[in-house]
């Protein structure tokens, strides 16, 4: 009995996690390629939702529509704001870029205000989503299985993307040094295109995921998500893929482990418990568990 | 004249602005703008003790609006009568619940402990830098505000602590503003200030300087927290009614707005940025309850202040990454102006002679 | 340039505000609502909006129109209490406040030394009138009393053994709620075996689920004041999970999108809330009307707001004048009021908080149905 | 093929390079010299528009590049093997090779190139798979010219080839120069090391803080005794 229940949660850990691993990676190729913490990630999701949203409400129901428009428009929500509002700060100190991006969070958060009202909007997901499968004694619910085989073949096919394409590369070398990158014959603007692109196919997945749970949309959606994310991505360190990825499942396990062990009089300070573990992390390891200690000698 | 007069004479301008402020809001407005008035001096007093750490040490700071919270909190739960108390906090530990402290000691205990909690806090904080050490200030106001809304029998948890004695006045939180504006220049000015900033600028200098650094970013972490305090507390004893919601994320954006806006790196920039966006907003929320303009029957348009705030942030940064006021103070801004222009009246006088 | 007009216009703005009506001649109802923000759901300027327009066509309050300014909260109390200022700068009689406590108190403590009543459209907590017990009201029931309500159907039911679910990081509601719950309950002969929390956001509730398969003693039923979109994501996860356990709540499911999102898993709830538009009741000709009138009844709350303005109307009909304190004093003697929502109301002997009718709604074939009504006899102390 | 016309380049205030011209003619090698903080990077860094320049005129090919970026200087043929190697230390010996091409489209004409410089440079073929990080400086240099080379230039220019690696691996490179000069490779080179440079080059430019202080051929650089010890520190050859 325990061992079932023990096998439950540490599903639940996995498909978490896979979320914010998602999410994270989203954070992180960004943050590596121009050294800019996306607070406003969260708000793609936001975007992509009420994008579904308004396609169902025409009366498009069918998923393989639905579902590709909602990544779609992610991702050309990402690339927008790119071009709007990072593009104009880009070689300006990372605080400058958080808090654009913390201003283009409230922005697209006031505007789903006003254009979509304050009460979250049901987005009706199909029931075979909504639905579990039996192993033995465990009930794993699809949308779990799916998370966590797309966050997997998200995360292979990102490996490859960054291993064997030309954009790839230059991302990865970007990540280290744009300026010889450049030299290379590479646009600086197409690898940073790139990574808001990938970024917003992975919010767009993950957000697929978040509708598909919470079936509803509202303006501020984006937010708790992408502080987690925020959080998984510092802990595996910031702008390391890997990092990332290693982030986000540590933060779902132990998210999951704290709901389980702690005592229901003090769960409730769970989320203390992982910004406390934040800010050990950055007094005694502030490069995260994968990320290098930034090294002054290296690009200067 | 010498540094310490010029500071002075830089602050009491500012100060002098805001005191105009605060005397004409006293004198001829209602009382819905002496609201508005109180709030924005206590915004004020929080955006310039923001300032005192962001400015001088450069690092964008996430948390001192929890500095607010637990000055508040703090005085709230010391200052409330016990009368009050025994339906609200009956179970409160400590024997919290059924002590009434006078408001003075309440006061400068709230403020010893929040100053107490930030050095705590400031010794784990001043050993990072940059990026790391604004994740580390935004846990802590997620850390702050999860303890708040779960400590139930401290805090009352989620529900609003209630019956608070209002006993802030509009003159004091003036006067309050004016001293934390006195006190954030003199520390802008002071060689600890010097040093601080001379050191976020050159990364070189900073690590030559090391653990000096890291003690001068402390001083700056911990008077930039007892600003805070200062704000919570007028806060507390304004609104007389506080929970944990009014000290997370919407204030830590309001105020950092405000200071970014102005320019994090002078006094001037946060004052300058509080009544800039003070105004705006106060703007905004007229437009979107949908008012008529010559006639003109606007919408109603909820949600507006929201997109000024964003949008303001945004603009700022493209526009202006140092902010409205830069780098300098006003008055310094004003003297080289002036000096250039003696400057370049004089060599325009020079080349005529030589002609 | 652009800005020159704007900042002429706003001081017009001053100007005009700064002329308050005169209070004794007209009704000047002060809504400080939360408009938007996280609380948006809770408050209804929309069902206060049209109410007044009905009773101005039907010639007003003691033959005078009744003036209605509206503000938004922004869910903020700070904003809150300051637009509280703003709404009695402009000479408003009647305050209607926003939906938590720490909005309201300040609200009524700015308005005590007027003895200016302030009525809750959407607040339930009963801290609100305990914190100021000379003029503050709830209109809805108190949290108490509908978690009592919730308690006597579910023991009703049949059922024995309840876990609480408890949130602590979206207000009151979620947090003390299911403890009134679990006094009326014990109380009732039932057992809490079980308490487990969770966290608004990220809408993930197979944890809490697989906590609650795995709890000791097996509960036959949940109990959780949870809002939406959650309510309905809670009781869809517990289908997908294959659990058969009755989750019972209170007002915070009732909102258009629970069917939606909770999908197959509706059936599953039970909970007590303000009323129901069925066919013929005055709740359903208040919403026809205002349908008619371009207004968009999106919850029971539109209907609540509507009640807030009946309950000042009855008030001041019999006080039979515009002066605050007479109309303070009149709301607490109100007695068996028929309104909008519910067959009656009375605040007489109450302390603010209003005995009212409570209707148990469950869902059906995709459809959230009235059972049956329920008035509890025991109600914890708040 | 590369002229650049009264340069200034400043950072802000600073200004790291006063009014320089010089001319590289095709299939020549020309050495930039001078002493330490002399402005040569800043210089070559402007000519590849890494470097912001403040007013002067750079032609390449005929084009006016001086307001081009990085990335359209480099696909019309001219690069820069930069200062310190920079090549990407977590990214394999092969990755840095293909990222080197990354401005090209013809798959064909780049697996011919690759196999082209793995036999020129032997080590690398041997350190393939090898992250660059593992390599030897030496070995990073070779890279990071091999690199530069991917992307098929006519012109290379490169920023200090012998910083820091013992003599007996600058004399390796230096040979590798000397063999792609009579594959017909032109090129910049920017040397402290200004005696392998010379013997290399077919003239020469002297830099020093930020002017130029001589041009001329290389071996009337060579004969120029005085230039050659005071800015260079050598002694020349009467």
């Amino acid at each position: 009995m325990m061992s079932d229940y023990a096998l439950q949660q540490a599903f639940n850990a996995l498909s978490v996690g896979g979320e914010y691993a998602l999410l994270a990676l989203g954070l992180a190729i960004v943050f590596s390629v121009m050294h800019l913490v996306n607070f406003a990630h969260g708000d793609m999701i936001t975007v992509g939702g009420y994008a579904m949203f308004l396609l169902i409400m025409f009366g498009v129901r069918d998923p393989f529509l639905v579902l590709p428009f909602g990544v779609l428009v992610t991702v050309l929500a990402a690339l927008l704001i790119e071009r709007v509002a990072f593009k104009p700060v880009r070689g300006a100190s990372p605080t400058t870029g958080m808090l654009t991006a913390f201003g283009v969070s409230i922005i697209i958060q006031n505007v789903a205000l006003i254009f979509g009202g304050s009460r979250p909007k049901a987005v009706p997901t199909a029931d075979w989503l909504a639905s579990s499968l039996s192993i033995g004694s465990v009930q794993i619910p699809v949308v779990q299985v799916l998370e966590t085989i797309v966050t997997l073949a998200a995360i292979i096919g990102l490996v490859a993307l960054m291993r064997y394409t030309t954009v790839g590369l230059a991302m990865r070398a970007a990540a280290k040094d744009v300026p010889v990158v450049r030299l290379m014959g590479v646009k600086a603007d197409r690898v940073i295109l790139s990574a808001f692109a990938i970024s917003g196919f992975l919010a767009g997945l993950a957000g697929i995921f978040i509708l598909a749970r919470r079936g509803a949309v509202d303006p501020f959606m984006g937010f708790a998500p992408v502080l987690k994310a925020f959080v998984a991505a510092v802990l595996g360190g910031f702008g390391s893929l890997p990092g990332a990825v290693v982030g986000g499942f540590a933060l779902g396990i132990a998210e999951v482990a704290l709901q389980v062990l702690l005592p229901p009089e003090i769960a409730g300070f769970r989320d203390a418990f992982v910004f406390l573990l934040i800010g050990i992390v950055l007094v005694f390891r502030p490069q995260g568990i994968l990320g290098e200690r930034p090294d002054f000698g290296e690009k200067s | 004249m010498s540094n310490f007069l010029q500071s002075v004479r830089g602050a009491l301008i500012l100060g002098v602005a805001v005191g105009v402020i605060g005397v004409l809001a006293l004198l001829f407005a209602e009382p819905f703008y002496q609201r508005i008035v109180f709030i924005f001096m206590v915004n004020l007093i929080a955006v310039i003790g923001l300032q005192v750490f962001m400015g001088n040490a450069d690092i964008t700071n996430y948390g001192h609006i929890s500095f607010m919270g637990i000055a508040a909190y703090a005085v709230a739960i010391l200052a409330t009568p016990a009368a009050i108390k025994k339906t609200s906090l009956a179970t409160a530990p400590f024997g919290l619940g059924t002590i009434e402290v006078a408001l003075p000691i309440a006061i400068l205990i709230a403020l010893a402990l929040t100053v107490l909690i930030a050095f705590l806090v400031g010794t784990m904080l001043v050993r990072q830098s940059g990026t790391p050490a604004s994740i580390a200030t935004l846990a802590l106001l997620v850390i702050v505000h999860v303890v708040i809304m779960n400590w139930v029998d401290l805090t009352r948890g989620p529900r609003a602590i209630y019956g608070i004695p209002v006993k802030a006045t509009l003159g004091m939180a003036t006067i309050c503003a004016i001293l934390a504006i006195v006190a954030a220049r003199l520390f802008r000015d002071s060689s600890w200030g010097l040093q601080l900033r001379a050191a976020s600028e050159n990364i070189a200098a900073a690590s030559a300087m090391g653990v000096r650094i890291k003690r001068l970013r402390l001083v700056a972490w911990v008077v930039s927290a007892a600003i805070c305090g200062v704000a919570g507390i007028l806060f507390a004893l304004f609104v007389g009614t506080i929970s944990p919601k009014s000290f997370y994320f919407d204030l830590t954006f309001l105020t950092l707005a405000m200071l970014v806006v102005g320019g994090a790196y002078s006094v001037s920039g946060a004052v300058l940025g509080s009544i800039v966006v003070t105004f705006g907003f106060e703007i905004m929320r007229y437009l979107e309850n949908g008012p008529q303009i010559v006639g003109l029957k606007l919408p109603t348009m909820f949600g507006l202040t929201g997109i000024f705030l964003g949008a303001i942030i945004v603009l700022c940064m493209i526009l202006r990454p140092r902010g409205l006021v830069g780098d300098d103070e006003i008055d310094e801004i004003w003297r080289r102006r002036s000096k250039n222009r003696e400057r370049s009246e004089i060599s325009a006088n020079a080349s005529g002679a030589a002609q | 340039m652009k800005i020159k007009p704007l900042l002429l216009n706003s001081m017009i703005a001053v100007a005009i505000s700064g002329a308050p009506a005169s209070a004794e001649d007209q009704l000047v109802i002060g809504y400080a609502a939360a408009v938007t923000g996280s609380l948006a759901p809770y408050d209804s300027p929309a069902g206060v909006t049209c109410r007044v327009e009905q009773i101005n066509e039907a010639g007003g309050i003691l033959g005078k129109p009744v003036k209605l300014i509206i503000r938004d909260t922004k869910s903020d109390a700070v904003t809150a209490s300051n637009v509280g200022q703003e709404l009695l700068d402009q000479g408003a009689n009647v305050i209607l406040g926003p939906p938590t406590d720490d909005g309201l108190i300040p609200i009524a403590q700015l308005a005590l030394p007027k003895g200016i009543p302030v009525l809750s459209v959407g607040a339930t907590q009963p801290a609100f009138p305990v914190a100021s017990p000379e003029n503050g009201y709830l209109v809805p029931f108190g949290d108490n009393a509908s978690a009592a309500g919730a308690a006597e159907v579910a023991y009703k039911a049949g059922h024995r053994k309840a876990i609480l679910m408890i949130a602590n990081d979206v207000g009151a509601y979620s947090a003390i709620t299911p403890e009134y719950f679990g006094k009326a309950f014990e109380k009732l002969g039932g057992k809490i075996v079980g308490r487990v929390n969770y966290h608004h956001g990220l809408a993930d509730y197979n944890t809490q689920v697989a906590e609650i398969r795995n709890n000791a003693e097996k509960p036959d039923m949940i109990f959780a004041a949870i809002l939406v979109p959650d309510a309905g994501v809670l009781v869809r996860t517990i289908n997908a999970a294959g659990l058969d356990i009755p989750v019972y709540g209170t007002d915070g499911f009732d909102d258009p999108s629970f069917i939606e999102v909770a999908g197959a898993g509706a059936g599953l709830a039970t909970f007590v809330t303000h009323g129901y538009p069925s066919e013929g009741s005055p709740l359903k000709a208040f919403y026809d009307d205002c349908t008619k009138r371009g207004h968009n009844p999106q919850n029971i709350f539109f209907g609540l707001g509507g009640e807030a303005v009946e309950v000042v109307k009855a008030a001041i009909e019999s006080a039979n004048s515009f002066d605050p304190p007479a109309i303070n004093a009149a709301i607490k003697n109100i007695e068996n009021l028929k309104g909008i929502t519910t067959g009656s109301i009375t605040y007489k002997d109450r302390g603010g908080v209003p005995l009212k009718e409570m209707t148990v709604m469950h869902a059906k074939d995709g459809k959230v149905l009235p059972v049956e009504t329920v008035r509890p006899s025991w109600v914890a102390a708040p | 093929m590369l002229s650049l016309s009264n340069v200034h380049v400043s950072y802000g205030p600073i200004k790291a390079v006063r009014d320089v011209s010089i001319e590289v003619k095709e299939g020549e090698i020309v050495a930039l010299l001078g002493p330490n903080g002399a402005g040569k990077t800043s210089l070559i860094s402007s000519v590849v528009g890494i470097a912001p320049i403040a007013s002067g005129r750079i032609a390449f090919d005929g084009h006016e590049i001086s307001r081009e970026p990085t990335e359209a200087i480099v696909a019309r043929g001219l690069t820069l093997t930069p200062e310190g190697r920079r090549v990407f230390a977590d990214l394999t010996v092969g990755e840095n090779l293909r990222l080197g091409a990354a401005s090209r489209r013809d798959k064909a004409g780049i697996a011919e190139d690759l196999e082209k410089y793995l036999e020129l440079f032997p080590i690398l073929r041997k350190r393939y798979a090898s992250r660059a990080r593992m390599l030897s400086g030496g070995e990073q240099q070779m890279l990071a010219i091999a690199r530069s080379l991917m992307s098929r230039p006519k012109m290379l220019m490169l920023d200090e080839p012998s910083l820091g690696l013992a003599p007996r691996i600058v004399d390796q490179i230096f040979e590798l120069l000397s063999s792609l000069r009579s594959q017909g490779l032109t090129m910049l080179i920017v040397e402290q090391n200004a005696n392998e440079a010379l013997s290399l080059a077919n003239s020469a430019y002297v830099v020093a803080s930020g002017s130029l202080v001589f041009s001329g051929t290389a071996s009337a650089l060579k004969a120029s005794g005085e230039v050659m010890e005071m800015y260079l520190g050598l002694e020349g050859q009467e």
